[in-house]
């Protein structure tokens, strides 16, 4: 559980995102994650990006953590604790459709790597763009979507997923990204009648079920998600619209 | 099931496993999931007077034989905790679990708690890694017996105390909290403890110290519960490393009136509290109790 | 392997890991064979002044995470164990455990002990199973003081307190011990604990309560010497559930110039200890530490 | 390792010996033990006497514990730890001799069961012989001997086996009784440059190779044995002369 790894590879994926390549025999699913200790900062959930022996973490900086975990380098010891949460369920579905939005383009990458499934990349702008070409690299089509037009389909990631579901007629949508985005995602895929599981994101602790903080509605994301189908998600009253910060405050988000 | 109901002291459960405090009782939501699980009642987090964002991450790793905490006593304060409550007291009876620096703030916290329903208030005296609060107030007897006195004095729910093991005597504690009038005593909160990471060299959690949890220490709890129930006259609730029927039974036959479960919920899952209402009832079944109370104390016969 | 000479106080050993009090070193053979398996020197068996048989069994049982015990400190008595003493001392160095009901029991062994080429004496202040021994008088720091000293003016090996972690503040017992002169502390001491089998309704233990060792209690272990670490100028040896080098190299964070490993022995077996010195001498490698002394106390940096 | 187990059935196998069958999974072999407790009585180590699904302890009644031990039925818990100890190593061996004396029988029987081999049960006198009709259901060759001549061979077993020894040319003696015995089988053993494997009795307080107390030179007779090998033995300057009792003083054995 709790294991300290060696940084064996780091590379750049975006102006402002990192990937670092790890060596753990921790056996791991597509979707689950791990907790990263910044020593002296923080720690942090991180959706593995690889799961194989050869494992990753894509890291987006956007604050303190995660500017500090961009200073690590090949070499460097990094704790992690994990992998924790239930992954996707990709068993005995044919035809799957990933919908990733920023950076939840790495919890959907090692679903991608095992199914070959068709892929929706979206982002507000091109150089937001990630993990499209290690995408290439499994699926027949990877389809690229921008907010503002300066690469691939002019719109958000959810008008183009629903197009194609629409002309491809998926078995299954699996989703990550901001929360807005999976809301919509998920309307989507009832509208069309298609199941989907998304990855949803709440701060989390203790990362194991434990401290109960990181719940929605009464599902701890840790650990009874952080993936969530269709009809789990038609019960949470909390998805897509509160969520709560570390002392357990109602925060709306919309 | 009939034969799982407890009484502990004037109050009556459904079933004898309680939620510990921190675990699953943040929000009334998860209070209700653990009501449905097999719970017969719950402790909420500990509250404050404030919001209170705790300790900053890293706060909890697991260990071999359990988890060390030092969350540090996050909590949304007490007046957004009214309607977490009244949400998880429709299902079951809730203990509102409350930390305070002095006698004053202990005692308008409770009386809080009882305006929103609580059915009891426990008294966190032995929280290990929040400095001004918790152990650093439940270590001294004479602390105690001024807090819980101030507490009976201001609410009519029953008071219980929640002990600290890290004493050389948790007797001395107990009877401090009977001598203020405490309704029940509860045993054990977490350890003492730390974890270093060799490679970083350094504590792992933020607070550096934290609390062991977990199975490790369960036979640290029995034993405290045990020492408790031959040396005080009220009710003694057993909480320290249960998993399984076997480790309830062990705190019962100890003298726990009602056992409580933290870690567990992690471990196994809040399905923890069915799988062992249904293990003891069968261990009951087999061994001739009609009532948990009879198992209460056995072990000092 | 001369990576890991350590030295505690005047005292040098070839390794840092040293037989814990009670494991494997009730006779001088098995302290040889001791020796033979790593260990850098033995800490006898607490040894008092006339043979003892200890509690009667069940005296030991296993938990999930480690070990309770009630052996109750038998022994042969201080003066059938000259000759194991003398065995063992050819082999390596050998600190005599002793156990006494006062000052003068105390320093009557100690001098025992010197005289029988003990190179320390270990005072046993912690023992939580033997009534009038051990913790019952190692809880209270002007006890300690008064032992501490006493012995202190009989011999002039170094004096070594062994200290319980059943205490609010184990720092305020390091200080005892080191007002009373004592060269060094070693922690931790069992935790005090019991079991009990529900089937057959009774604590499992002939004595009932016992100490919990091992695995379990680690994270105890190294809060207790880290906190000893930055309380007193003596060194710290750490002791309780280290079973592999990562555990070792946690208590030598944490402050500790050397430790004890004592379940280990029964659950891995004596090449523990070599196993641990070629742990260590590896991470030593790959971290860029020359000796173990860099080491010491760097989670405190 | 700590477990309860219910005795299932309860047979007389001489004036002062009864034999306690439970149902138990955890796996064991021939030749280990198990520590039994007897509520406010003592807590005493006990050969396996069966080893499969269903196990047994074969208790000869000599004082206070085991004739505690003889008041137990069938319906009535135990609490047992273990088993404990490395038994007999069997592996590759074809032609074994097990050699027993009195109680010692119960140590050695499962390895009779598994391997079919000759064997040899020797006691004082007729009464005291147990365990042959068990053994003869697994051996071809059950030999008895008795110090009075009251049964079988008169003489005493090692006697009897060294016969057997010289006709039938053995690979392996296997044994178990009294440390006298014992120390004369193996010189005996020796002599006729046969390998044995002996297991022996200590006081014992853990059973598990932690407290010492039952070490033989520096072996622990708890995990390091029971169950010595002849070269082993040779080493050990205790075996056949010295034990220690409750406090560690030494007992001389002759
Ligand atoms: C299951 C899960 C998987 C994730 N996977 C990835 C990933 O693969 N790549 C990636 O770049 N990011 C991922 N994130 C988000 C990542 O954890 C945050 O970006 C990071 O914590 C921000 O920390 P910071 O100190 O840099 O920013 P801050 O300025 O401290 O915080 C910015 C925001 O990050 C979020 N955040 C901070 N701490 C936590 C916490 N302990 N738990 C959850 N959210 C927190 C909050 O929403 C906060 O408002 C994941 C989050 C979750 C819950
Ligand atoms: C590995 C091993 C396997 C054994 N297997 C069997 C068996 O299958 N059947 C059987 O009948 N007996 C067996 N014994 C012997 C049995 O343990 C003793 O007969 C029993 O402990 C006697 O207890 P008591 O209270 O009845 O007698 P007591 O009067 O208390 O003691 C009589 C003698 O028994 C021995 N004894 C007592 N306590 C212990 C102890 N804790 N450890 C070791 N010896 C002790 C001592 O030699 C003592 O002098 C075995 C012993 C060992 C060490
Ligand atoms: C994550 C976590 C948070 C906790 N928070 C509290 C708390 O707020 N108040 C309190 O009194 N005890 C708290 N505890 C202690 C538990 O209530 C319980 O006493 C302890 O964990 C031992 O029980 P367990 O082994 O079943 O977990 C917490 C424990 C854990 C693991
Ligand atoms: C079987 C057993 C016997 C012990 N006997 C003694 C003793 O005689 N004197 C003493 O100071 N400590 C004694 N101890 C405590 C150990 O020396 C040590 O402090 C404790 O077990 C924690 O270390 P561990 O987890 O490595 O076992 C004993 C422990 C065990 C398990
Ligand atoms: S982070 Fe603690 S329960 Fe999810
Ligand atoms: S009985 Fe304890 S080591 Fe053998």
């Amino acid at each position: 559980m709790n294991n300290v790894v060696k940084i064996i590879g780091k590379t750049r994926e975006s102006h402002d995102t990192f990937t670092f390549d790890f060596k753990s025999d921790i056996p791991a699913k597509p979707g689950q994650f791990v907790m990263v200790w910044i020593p002296g900062v923080d720690e942090i959930p991180m959706s593995l990006s690889k799961t194989g022996e050869v494992k990753s973490i894509t890291v987006k900086g956007i604050g303190e953590a995660t500017n500090a975990l961009h200073t690590m380098n090949a070499g460097d010891y990094m704790r992690i604790r994990g992998p924790y949460g239930n992954g996707f369920d990709l068993n005995g579905k044919k035809k799957i459709l990933a919908v990733a939005g920023g950076v939840g383009a790495a919890a959907l990458l090692p679903a991608i790597a095992e199914t070959g499934c068709d892929t929706v990349i979206g982002a507000r702008t091109e150089k937001e763009i990630i993990l499209d070409k290690q995408a290439k690299d499994y699926s027949n089509n990877v389809w690229i979507s921008t907010d503002d037009g300066t690469r691939g389909y002019h719109g958000n990631a959810v008008e183009l997923a629903k197009e194609k579901i629409i002309s491809e007629k998926y078995d299954l949508v699996i989703g990550c990204g901001p929360e807005i985005m999976l809301f919509f995602l998920h309307k989507a895929c009832k509208e069309l009648k298609v199941d989907c599981q998304l990855s949803l994101e709440r701060h989390m602790k203790c990362g194991t079920g434990v401290c109960g903080c990181c719940v929605i509605d009464a599902e701890r994301v840790c650990k009874d998600g952080p993936v969530f189908t269709s009809e789990q998600l038609d019960g949470l009253s909390d998805f897509g619209n509160r969520k709560r910060d570390e002392c357990g405050c109602i925060i709306n988000l919309r | 099931m009939g034969k799982l109901k407890v009484a502990v002291g004037k109050l009556n459960f459904e079933f004898p496993g309680i939620v510990a405090s921190g675990i699953m009782d943040e929000t009334g939501d998860s209070m209700v999931r653990m009501f449905k699980s097999g719970a017969g009642a719950v402790v909420t987090k500990s509250i404050g007077s404030k919001p209170r964002p705790g300790h900053s991450n890293p706060t909890f790793t697991e260990v071999e034989c359990g988890y060390v905490n030092a969350m540090g006593l996050p909590n949304p304060g007490i007046d957004m905790f009214e309607k977490e409550i009244k949400t998880a007291s429709s299902e079951g009876p809730v203990i509102g679990s409350i930390f305070g620096g002095d006698e004053k703030e202990f005692a308008y916290l409770a009386s809080r708690m009882e305006e929103f329903g609580a059915v009891a208030v426990e008294l966190n005296l032995s929280c290990p890694h929040a400095a001004g609060y918790g152990a650093e107030i439940g270590s001294d007897p004479e602390m105690i017996v001024s807090v819980v006195s101030e507490v009976k004095s201001s609410v009519d729910i029953p008071v219980w105390a929640k002990l600290t093991p890290n004493t050389s005597s948790i007797q001395a504690l107990g009877r401090a909290a009977e001598k203020g009038g405490a309704d029940a005593v509860v045993a054990i909160n977490t350890l003492k403890a730390m974890v270093i990471c060799p490679e970083l060299r350094k504590p792992v959690l933020s607070n550096k110290f934290g609390g062991l949890s977990g199975p490790g220490i369960k036979p640290v709890g029995v034993r405290a519960v045990y020492d408790l129930y031959s040396s005080l006259n009220i009710p003694v609730i057993g909480v320290g490393g249960i998993t399984c029927w076997r480790d309830a039974a062990e705190y019962i036959m100890a003298g726990a009136s009602a056992y409580q479960m933290g870690s567990a919920i992690g471990i196994t899952g809040p399905e923890v509290f069915n799988e062992i209402n249904e293990g003891l009832v069968s261990f009951m079944k087999e061994h001739g109790y009609e009532t948990v109370k009879e198992m209460v104390g056995v072990a000092h016969e």
